[in-house]
């Protein structure tokens, strides 16, 4: 089965997002002023041969803790679905 | 040249490939008569790859057949030069068996449609130009123009490119050294950005762009080649508009990473001696590159794009042809060092693919998948689009403009210069220049913020000098005094540092040609280019001509900007421009005649364009040049700094304000009586005369620097004393007198640009 | 002479400048390239800045995986020095051979100028030829130099005095927003460090003020940073 | 009430994605050797108060369309999710 998996990963909370508040005060700027707590982190998309859900998010959540996300830094958050 | 078909040129239409129709013949921006032209030489319609071949090659990008006849008029000769106009960057000599390669191109369509990618690839195209040629690119420069920045969409435009200049040059690990930024209404909605590079090569490694040897074979090397950027020859060879937004090429973008390996690459192929030639593939990709290498060499390729590597699957050869895809070279080479040529790529993990190989028989053959949908007689490919001499003639308005006075109603010379410092055309770039690494490859000696950077050639004694300039307002107003203008600025802001100007390289950005009152301005500003070069022994030495630079708002102003690169044979001599120590003696060399036309007095505080700018007296420049080069040379002047936008008073205010990274700005105690007496007091402080420069020198060379400049002929006056820290900035004229607190302007002229762009990212 | 191997990623672009550097300190510096696993030897190993890999994910994200950097660890580990600088120091993060992380600069946007440092720890192999708390003027060029690390890291990192370098505390001297303007650090035995200022910039007087070359004059003569106990070298 | 929105902007297909072809060599080099097709672009959350998910979901958009996605090189995708 082949599979497509949408990886998020975000700056580990309470750290400084300097993008994310600027990004935040350009949309007050803009008029879109009710935005708020806005975080800016990546999102990477892949695709994968696996037997099944399961196995395919495992080896996604291997990809992350190995390269995708800085444990030190960032938490990630992963969906997979079938192709 | 006669237009008899050639026998045996037959192509097949590539399946499902629409048929040639003259609306199909329109789109490709192709008239009556270059069509016509196409189907003698063939003997028969084209197909559509070989139309979409032809309109790439016969675009103004590639063909320049508006501007050709006024080309031919540039000085391009001198015992300095090692390779003049036709090659990918010119070459001059330097010393001990080095040349310097250089070349400045525009990008400015792309930056239109997007700013940051726009600009990044601009940077990668310019850096390929010059390792192309075996140099290894030392310095980049860039010069840029957008509208005013009280309006968010400029904002926007400026922001992103300066990101994209930046993160592309930064990556590859390029130093910036200078260049320039302008803002002026002529440029809203099309955004100049000229990126310049230089670089450095032993003159036995030099390398030309020329496919020779019937039987070798061509490879390209590094990035797939996607549906990018198709049609952007063609693209930047039109104007701005909604059927041009609708046409827009799919976005060129960059890979700054690739183009490092790819450089590293070039440069250890070249030097391998393996290949027989290597040339960048730039605007209309795989067709000009593969075309113009075997048109230098006289010979015939055949190309089989079913062989090139593609991002996408289903790619057309009419679409592989034509794809702008970047960080690819083509390389010629023997077959026998195929495999050699993988290796080197190999280690700097890119592929080299063989795609073709040269012919005999003169033609440009592409097959595809062994059917052939493209078989062009080579050299008339290149050398036979229609050349031409559009009407020129000056625009009334102009003429008027010149004749033109501001509005009445003066400013105290104290709030001008306040105002002046805080304009973004003449406040501080370092917001600017702060994006851009300055200081790697650690040969950096004088870096931006200064009239010209400098940087070492490692392992040398000397330096070279690099500067970009041209004030389009003086164009505007009167396109030949000021390409001489844009030159002797150029040619000062070199010699300030104490280097000796070797030579030109320049961006010709102006509107649609076909309008006679754009093409006088192109035609005034060549011959004035062209004699200032002639009188400083610069010649040109290539360069890039962009026509069409018109949005609705309509064409932007004459912008022909001027790449220079100097020779200082002892880099230990070079001269800063700011004030160095409290008591050195302050010099003002050359005459002053408080000409305000075309002023950026005029323009900042009146808002008036207008009035006959300076005429530019070429001897004076040279003379001046002269005083500069032998004052550094005899360790003569702490500082010297050129009189450019702002004239006298703001070149004083920003040598006494210090550099960029000054722990504090100076005063100064200068009396100007005796100075231009007769001259009412806003043409002293802000008339832009050219042929001035402030320098500063201990008080005991004073002497030996008035006798250096009696000599040279150029006029020479001691205005007085570089006060310390916390003194003002203090002008004396008969009884009157004027005072600025240097500290306050210097945040004036740091902060100007950072003020307006504070955290701003507004797209609309 | 001292062996210095300065290791070559795809995308590195001080190498040169860091082995120009180093040999003019006066010692024996050669590269060595991102896919070999021996050091060829090296006494000392130094990780130049640049864009490796492009800096794409995160910088050194992708670099640290490469063979070199095997070697690298097993090196560090047996007590040889290492000095990342710039990208260096961000693939020494990523390699968790240092603590903490490299992030974007609370501006977001590039920055190239000069900085002003103070060395804080000179017990270390690269930084035992300067005075406790001497001023340099460094520059810095980089893009995600925001130093950050956990409380507890931090308080460690003060606490044990392993903050090689700090921006100076004057207002806006900080580039990137680092936390405790933090500009360099090392680790407890004192062999790797990894700093965001480009000292083989600063290591010419030819070019101006040669603030940076005590960091190489000290591997060339490790005699001088023999007093410290840490300096270990193979 | 109030509403977190999700946004993935990614690189339109058809453009190259530089990140994404670094990171799946680095992913295979590493022994995921089947991952394919990776593209990286943002992933940006916010919150906002709207009447009800069909108004946050309008106002997100023109967010996207003002600033926060790059219309000549990417596209997004919006989730929304009452709080
Ligand atoms: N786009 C730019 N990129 C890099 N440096 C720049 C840029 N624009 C201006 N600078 C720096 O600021 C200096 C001053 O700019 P400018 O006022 O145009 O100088 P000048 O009038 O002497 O040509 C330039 O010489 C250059 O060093
Ligand atoms: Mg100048």
């Amino acid at each position: 089965m082949t599979y497509r998996v949408h990886v998020r990963v975000m700056p580990r909370g309470g750290l400084l997002d300097p993008q994310g508040q600027a990004v935040e005060h350009a949309l007050s700027s803009l008029g879109f002023g009710g935005a708020r707590d806005v975080r800016i982190g990546r999102a990477i998309e892949l695709e994968l041969d696996a037997p099944g859900p399961g196995e395919a998010e495992q080896r996604a959540r291997e990809m992350c803790d190995r390269l995708l996300a800085n444990p030190v830094t960032e938490d990630y958050e992963l969906e997979v679905e079938a192709r | 040249m006669p237009e008899t078909a050639v026998a045996g040129t037959s192509a097949h239409p590539f399946e499902g490939e629409r048929a040639v129709t003259p609306e199909v013949v329109r789109e490709h921006n192709l008239n009556d008569l270059e069509y016509g032209r196409i189907v003698a030489m063939l003997g028969r319609t084209p197909t559509l790859t070989e139309l979409g071949v032809f309109s790439a090659l016969w675009s103004e990008h590639c063909s320049y057949k508006h501007s050709k006849p006024v080309l031919r008029t540039f000085p391009t000769e001198g015992p300095q030069v090692v390779q003049g106009p036709g090659e990918n960057a010119g070459v001059l000599r330097l010393p001990d068996g080095w040349a310097v390669a250089f070349k400045v191109e525009s990008h400015n369509h792309p930056s239109a449609v997007e700013p940051y990618q726009g600009a990044a690839t601009g940077v990668g195209g310019i850096l390929r130009d010059v390792f192309t040629m075996g140099a290894r690119p030392v310095a980049l420069l860039n010069s840029l123009r957008f509208g005013p920045l009280d309006v968010p969409r400029n904002r926007y435009l400026f922001a992103g490119v300066v990101r994209g200049v930046g993160d592309y040059g930064n990556c590859v690990g390029v130093p910036t050294l200078g260049g320039e930024v302008g803002f002026a209404p002529g440029y809203t909605g099309n955004p100049l950005v000229n990126a310049m590079c230089v670089g450095l090569l032993r003159e036995d490694d030099l390398i030309r762009a020329k496919a020779e040897g019937v039987g070798n074979v061509l490879l390209v090397v590094g990035a797939r080649t996607g549906r990018d950027g198709i049609h952007g020859a063609s693209f930047a060879s039109e104007e701005l508009s909604e059927a041009s937004e609708a046409r827009r090429p799919q976005v060129q973008v960059g890979d700054p990473f690739t183009e490092k390996l790819l450089l590293e690459a070039s440069l250890e192929l070249i030097t391998s001696g393996m290949i027989v030639g290597i040339q960048d593939m730039g605007a209309a990709g795989l067709t000009s590159s593969s075309a113009e290498m075997a048109a230098r060499g006289g010979v015939g390729v055949e190309i089989d794009t079913s062989l090139v590597p593609t991002r996408e699957p289903g790619m057309t050869p009419y679409e592989i042809l034509l794809s702008e895809s970047q960080e690819r070279m083509l390389v010629v080479a023997e077959p026998a060092r195929v495999g050699a040529i993988k290796a080197i790529c190999e280690k700097w993990e890119l592929t080299a693919t063989p795609i073709g190989h040269v012919t005999d028989d003169g033609l440009f053959r592409v097959k595809h998948d062994g059917v052939v949908v493209a078989a062009i007689p080579g050299q008339r490919l290149v050398e036979d689009c229609p050349i031409y001499e559009p009407e020129a003639a000056e625009s009334e308005d102009v003429r008027a403009l010149r004749a033109a006075a501001p509005p009445a109603g003066g400013i105290e010379p104290k709030e001008a210069l306040e105002r002046l410092l805080d304009a973004p055309n003449i406040a501080s770039k370092r917001w600017v220049y702060e994006q851009y690494d300055s200081t790697v490859q650690a040969s950096t000696v004088l870096g931006p913020g200064g009239d010209a950077g400098v940087i070492m050639v490692p392992g040398t004694q000397f330096g070279i000098a690099v500067t970009l300039d041209c004030n389009s307002r003086l164009l505007a107003l009167d396109p030949y005094e000021g390409g001489k203008a844009a030159v002797a600025e150029a040619a000062r802001n070199i010699a300030c540092t104490g280097a000796r100007p070797l030579g030109i390289t320049d961006c010709l950005n102006f509107g649609n040609p076909e309008k006679p009152e754009v093409f006088f301005q192109f035609r005034e500003a060549c011959r004035g280019i062209a004699e200032a070069c002639e009188a400083f022994e610069t010649p040109v030495t290539g360069g890039n001509v962009s026509f069409y630079n018109e949005s609705p708002t309509g064409a932007v102003d004459p912008t022909p900007t001027i790449g220079m690169v100097g020779l200082i044979e002892d880099a230990s001599r070079r001269v800063p421009s700011h004030f160095g120590a409290e008591g050195d003696a302050v010099l003002l060399l050359g005459a002053t005649r408080g000409v305000l036309g075309g002023s950026a007095y005029w323009a900042e505080l009146h808002d008036f364009v207008g009035g006959a700018p300076a005429a530019v007296d070429l001897e004076a420049e040279h003379a001046l040049q002269e005083v500069l080069i032998a004052g550094s040379r005899d360790r003569l002047f702490r500082s010297a700094h050129d009189c450019s936008e702002g004239g006298l008073m703001v070149a004083l205010a920003e040598a006494a304000i210090g550099g960029p990274y000054a722990e504090r700005a100076l005063g100064a105690s200068l009396d100007l009586s005796g100075y231009g007496d007769d001259l009412p007091i806003e043409g002293l402080l802000f008339g832009e005369d050219g042929a001035r420069a402030v320098v500063t020198c201990r008080p005991d060379l004073v002497e030996r620097v008035t006798a250096l400049a009696a000599r040279k002929g150029v006029p020479c006056f001691r205005a007085g004393t570089v006060a310390g820290p916390g003194a003002p900035l203090a002008v004396r004229r008969g009884g009157a007198a004027i005072q600025w607190d240097p500290v306050a302007l210097r945040t004036t002229y740091f902060d100007a640009i950072p003020r307006r762009m504070r955290d701003d990212r507004d797209r609309s | 002479m001292q062996r210095v191997a300065i290791i070559r990623f795809p995308g590195s672009n001080c190498d040169e400048d860091t082995l120009r550097a180093a040999a003019r300190a006066g010692t024996d510096a050669y590269y060595v390239w991102h896919r070999d696993t021996d050091l060829k030897g090296a006494d000392v190993v130094l990780i130049p800045g640049g864009f490796s890999y492009g800096d794409y994910l995160r910088a050194g994200a992708i670099a640290r995986f490469s063979p070199a950097m095997a070697a690298v660890q097993r090196h560090a580990a047996e007590g040889g020095g290492v000095l990342g600088i710039c990208n260096g120091f961000q693939i020494l993060c990523e390699a968790h051979l240092l603590p903490g992380a490299l992030m974007r600069n609370a501006r977001l946007t590039f920055v190239s100028k000069p900085a002003l440092v103070t060395v804080e720890n000179t017990r270390t192999l690269f930084t035992a030829g300067f005075e406790p708390g001497a001023p340099l003027r460094l520059p810095v060029a980089h893009g995600d130099g925001r130093y950050v690390a956990d409380a507890e890291t931090l308080a460690r990192l003060e606490g044990e005095g392993l903050v090689v370098l700090r921006y100076a505390r004057s207002e806006d001297a900080n580039p990137n927003g680092s936390m405790n303007d933090i500009a360099g650090i090392a680790n407890p035995e004192g062999n790797v460090v990894g700093i965001m200022p480009h000292p083989e910039r600063a290591a010419d007087p030819a070019l101006g003020p040669a603030d940076g070359a005590p960091f190489f004059t000290a591997i060339a003569a490790p005699a001088a940073a023999a007093s410290t106990p840490n300096a270990a070298t193979t």
